[in-house]
């Protein structure tokens, strides 16, 4: 199951002159198939940069980054190359190790959830058969991390973006997770795999038009929750500027800082796919086995996975920020009642 | 003497298990404790997977680290008004305690290695999670509708007791 | 089973290798030159004021103890989730006596307030200001203070 | 002695166990004896699916251990409000001094 479509290839190392050990091999594999999605997750959190940036620029009639190749496409590599030359500094009186340690658990929480996300019929690397509640569980350690990354720095904004950080993940949490139950209830599955093959064979199929409109709403708590997990607005609290600075990486900079801004928008692309598999087919055509296989269903996922990034922009420089009470409000006497709701009409629906 | 990749896994994650807990409980610095039992839970977790208990591992990760351990770091910032970035802790009775605890590591350790405990031969690690939820319907039914009694009354009494002042 | 968690572990190594290599190349490409005011933490430019160990609303606390309660009770969903397809009404009526057990504790908390966050006082409006309304600007100043 | 069996599973748990002891008779800030209930009880999740698996051969022992999990939830949760009520009454959550309900 390690890497399936690279599992073919094993023959190639069976031509070598000397016999490689079994574990040695699926290593390899393993470290071939990381280091893709790591270049992967890399590269899409600067093409959502990018996308960030000039989605919002057309948005407000402006043009946004111009300078730096065609339509400023390169901006976000010279950004990268400047983050990685710029000064490392840390706090005086910050605590140096737990420093490190955060960005480190975060990004690494962050990629270890792409592990499981199923890109075609082949195409993932880890097949785990209860793949989505093991996306819900890693996603605590970037609650943890985010803790300590504002405790570590020695600083009141840090600190308070940081508790204001986990309070919020954890309030959305909960709704979020009682909007997937429904679609497992649907499945019987709790594998990404399994969800998708559920709804193969055209639009008509997805989960969201089931039992409409119970997994309609189901649906929207979920887009709703996860921009509120990803820290993006209308729910971007923890970091809003003209309170709290930014939040809990206000004392990070160069290369840690670039960590935790990777992660954000590795996490923003992580929540599209896992919305986009869950409710949207996944993988699968929209138009049954048309345009159903080689290369198609990456173009599929990633097709359906950019539009919602597109809205959670849209969405982001169209709202104004809410309130830390709304945002308690909109989550424990909104979403949870509803999620709730939906869970029941779905389980009605389903015993008659 | 043959070491598989599993032994090997087990190794690490027994080392990492019992080291970060060393960690937790000797560190003077109890934001550290809690660094440390973070990873003391992720390696127990990582052990049930190897005891083909992967419903509870993925839970153990998503209950401990994912609420327990955020509810003890709240517990920490909250309950210190410090001045210094150390939220330290102190020992007492150190070497009574150490007597006791190796006497009993000593008894526990004799009781497992002389007891012959009969294990069976073939194990399979197949996916727990659809037999965990028909038990949970059917044999543990019971325990199921406390445990809910039970979180109802553990959420009333902490948010009650919390409150008051 | 085993090798789907392998992986998952792998990618949990290569993950934490991929930042530190990074965080390592940037120290070894950047310019160093610290001194004592970058050293400071940031606040908004003025000198650092006390430490930042403030004392926390005690709602943080409150909001983690409901959130810990209904993740446990979630974390019992998901199974009867998966097997909700092969028992049907009888594990659904099952169900309804759990949720509902644990939505009297959701109604407890919700009327008992604890799901408010802490908003602003109120900012009294300008007219209980003026002298001649002394009594209720001292009945304002009393409820804030309370 | 290497290739692992049911006896490292329950010396590894022996370990934990004496470990979380440790902690919860030496500290003296509530929190950490807190974790070092966590860790007591994470030792006895050990043995449970460790039994489960190779004595049994079933989902017992996995059972008992997730309503442990349960069970450490709402003593966690209830734990700590108290904690946090000692505090506020007390500005101290070392154990020696909370005892004013000693005779």
């Amino acid at each position: 199951m390690i890497l399936p479509i690279l599992n073919s290839e094993i023959t190639f190392l069976q031509f070598l002159p000397f016999d490689l050990p079994e574990p040695l091999i699926s290593i390899i594999f393993l470290l071939i198939g990381a280091s893709i999605i790591a270049v992967v997750a890399s590269v899409l959190a600067l093409v959502g940069v990018y996308l960030e940036r000039k989605i919002s620029a057309h948005m407000q009639d402006r043009l946004g980054p111009m300078e730096v190749g065609p339509h400023g496409i390169a901006q976000t590599f010279a950004d990268a190359i400047k983050l990685l030359i710029k000064e490392d500094i840390v706090p005086q009186d910050a605590d140096k190790l737990l420093h490190f340690i955060a960005p480190v658990m975060v990004f690494a929480a962050t990629l270890a959830a792409f592990a499981v996300l199923p890109f075609s019929k082949t195409l993932v690397v880890s097949d785990l058969n209860i793949g989505l509640l093991y996306i819900i569980a890693i996603s605590s350690f970037v609650v943890i991390g985010a803790i300590l990354a504002g405790w570590a720095s020695n600083n009141k904004w840090s600190l308070l973006g940081g508790m204001r950080s986990a309070a919020q993940i954890v309030s959305f949490e909960i709704p979020a997770s009682l909007a997937v139950l429904s679609v497992i209830m649907i499945v019987g599955s709790m594998n990404l795999g399994d969800i998708v093959e559920y709804q193969k064979g055209g639009f008509f199929n997805w989960i969201i038009f089931k039992y409409f409109p119970f997994n309609f709403i189901a649906f929207i708590i979920y887009f709703i929750a996860s921009l509120a997990e990803v820290n993006r607005a209308p729910f971007d609290l923890p970091e809003a500027e003209s309170e709290l600075i930014a939040g809990f990486h206000t004392e990070y900079s160069g290369m840690k800082w670039a960590m935790f801004f990777l992660a954000e928008y590795a996490n923003m692309f992580l929540v599209g796919v896992v919305a986009s598999t869950l409710f949207l087919g996944g993988w699968s055509s929209p138009f049954g086995d048309f345009l159903n296989s080689g290369p198609f269903p990456v173009f599929w996922i990633f097709i359906k996975s950019f539009s919602l990034i597109f809205v959670q922009i849209w969405i982001r420089w169209t709202l104004p920020r809410v309130r830390v009470d709304q945002l308690m409000y909109v989550s424990w006497k909104v979403l949870t009642p509803f999620a709730f709701v939906a869970i029941l009409g779905v389980g009605i629906w389903m015993v008659l | 003497m043959n070491i598989t990749l599993f032994d090997t896994i087990f190794y690490l994650l027994a080392f990492l298990t019992l080291g970060s807990a060393a960690i937790m409980v000797f560190s003077k610095n109890v934001i550290y404790s809690a660094v440390g039992l973070l990873f003391t839970f992720f390696g127990v977790a990582g052990i049930y997977v190897l005891l083909a208990a992967d419903f509870v591992a993925v839970v153990q990760v998503l209950v401990y680290v994912g609420g327990i351990l955020i509810l003890l770091l709240f517990g920490v910032m909250l309950s210190n008004k410090i001045t210094n970035i150390e939220i330290t802790t102190e020992t007492l009775h150190f070497l009574p305690a150490s007597l006791v605890v190796i006497g009993i590591f000593v008894v526990l350790y004799r009781v497992f290695i002389t007891t012959d405990w009969n294990p069976v031969g073939s194990y399979n690690f197949d996916p727990t999670t659809h037999e965990i939820g028909t038990l949970l319907m059917t044999d543990y039914l019971i325990p199921f509708e406390i445990a809910s009694i039970l979180l109802l009354g553990a959420l009333i009494g902490a948010a009650y007791i919390a409150r008051k002042d | 089973m085993l090798s789907n968690f392998g992986s998952i572990l792998f990618f949990l190594i290569f993950g934490a290798v991929f930042v530190c290599v990074n965080i390592l190349l940037s120290r070894l490409l950047q310019t160093r030159n610290p001194y004592p005011v970058k050293l400071s933490v940031y606040e908004c430019g003025e000198l650092p004021e006390g430490n930042s160990w403030i004392q926390f609303n005690i709602r943080f606390y409150v909001i983690a103890l409901i959130f810990l309660i209904f993740e446990v009770e979630i974390v019992f969903l998901f199974p009867w989730a998966v097997v909700f397809k092969d028992l049907g009404m009888f594990a659904f009526v099952e169900m309804l006596i759990f949720v509902g057990i644990l939505l009297v504790g959701l109604a407890y908390v919700w009327a008992k307030g604890d799901l408010e966050w802490d908003k602003p006082e109120q900012v009294p409006s300008p007219e209980l200001y003026r002298t001649d309304n002394v009594n209720s600007a001292v009945k304002i100043t009393e409820s804030v203070a309370s | 002695m290497l290739a692992v069996g049911l006896n490292h599973y329950l010396i590894l748990s022996a370990i934990l166990f004496c470990l979380g002891l440790f902690s919860v008779v030496t500290k003296k800030n509530a929190v950490t004896v807190l974790m070092g209930v966590e860790l007591i009880l994470n030792a006895a999740n050990i043995n449970f699916i460790a039994f489960a698996k190779y004595v049994d051969n079933d989902l017992d022992g996995q059972m008992i251990a997730l309503f442990v999990i349960v069970t450490a939830a709402a003593a966690a949760a209830v734990a700590l409000a108290i904690v946090l009520n000692i505090y506020q009454r007390l500005k101290s959550i070392n154990l020696d001094e909370a005892d004013s309900l000693a005779g």
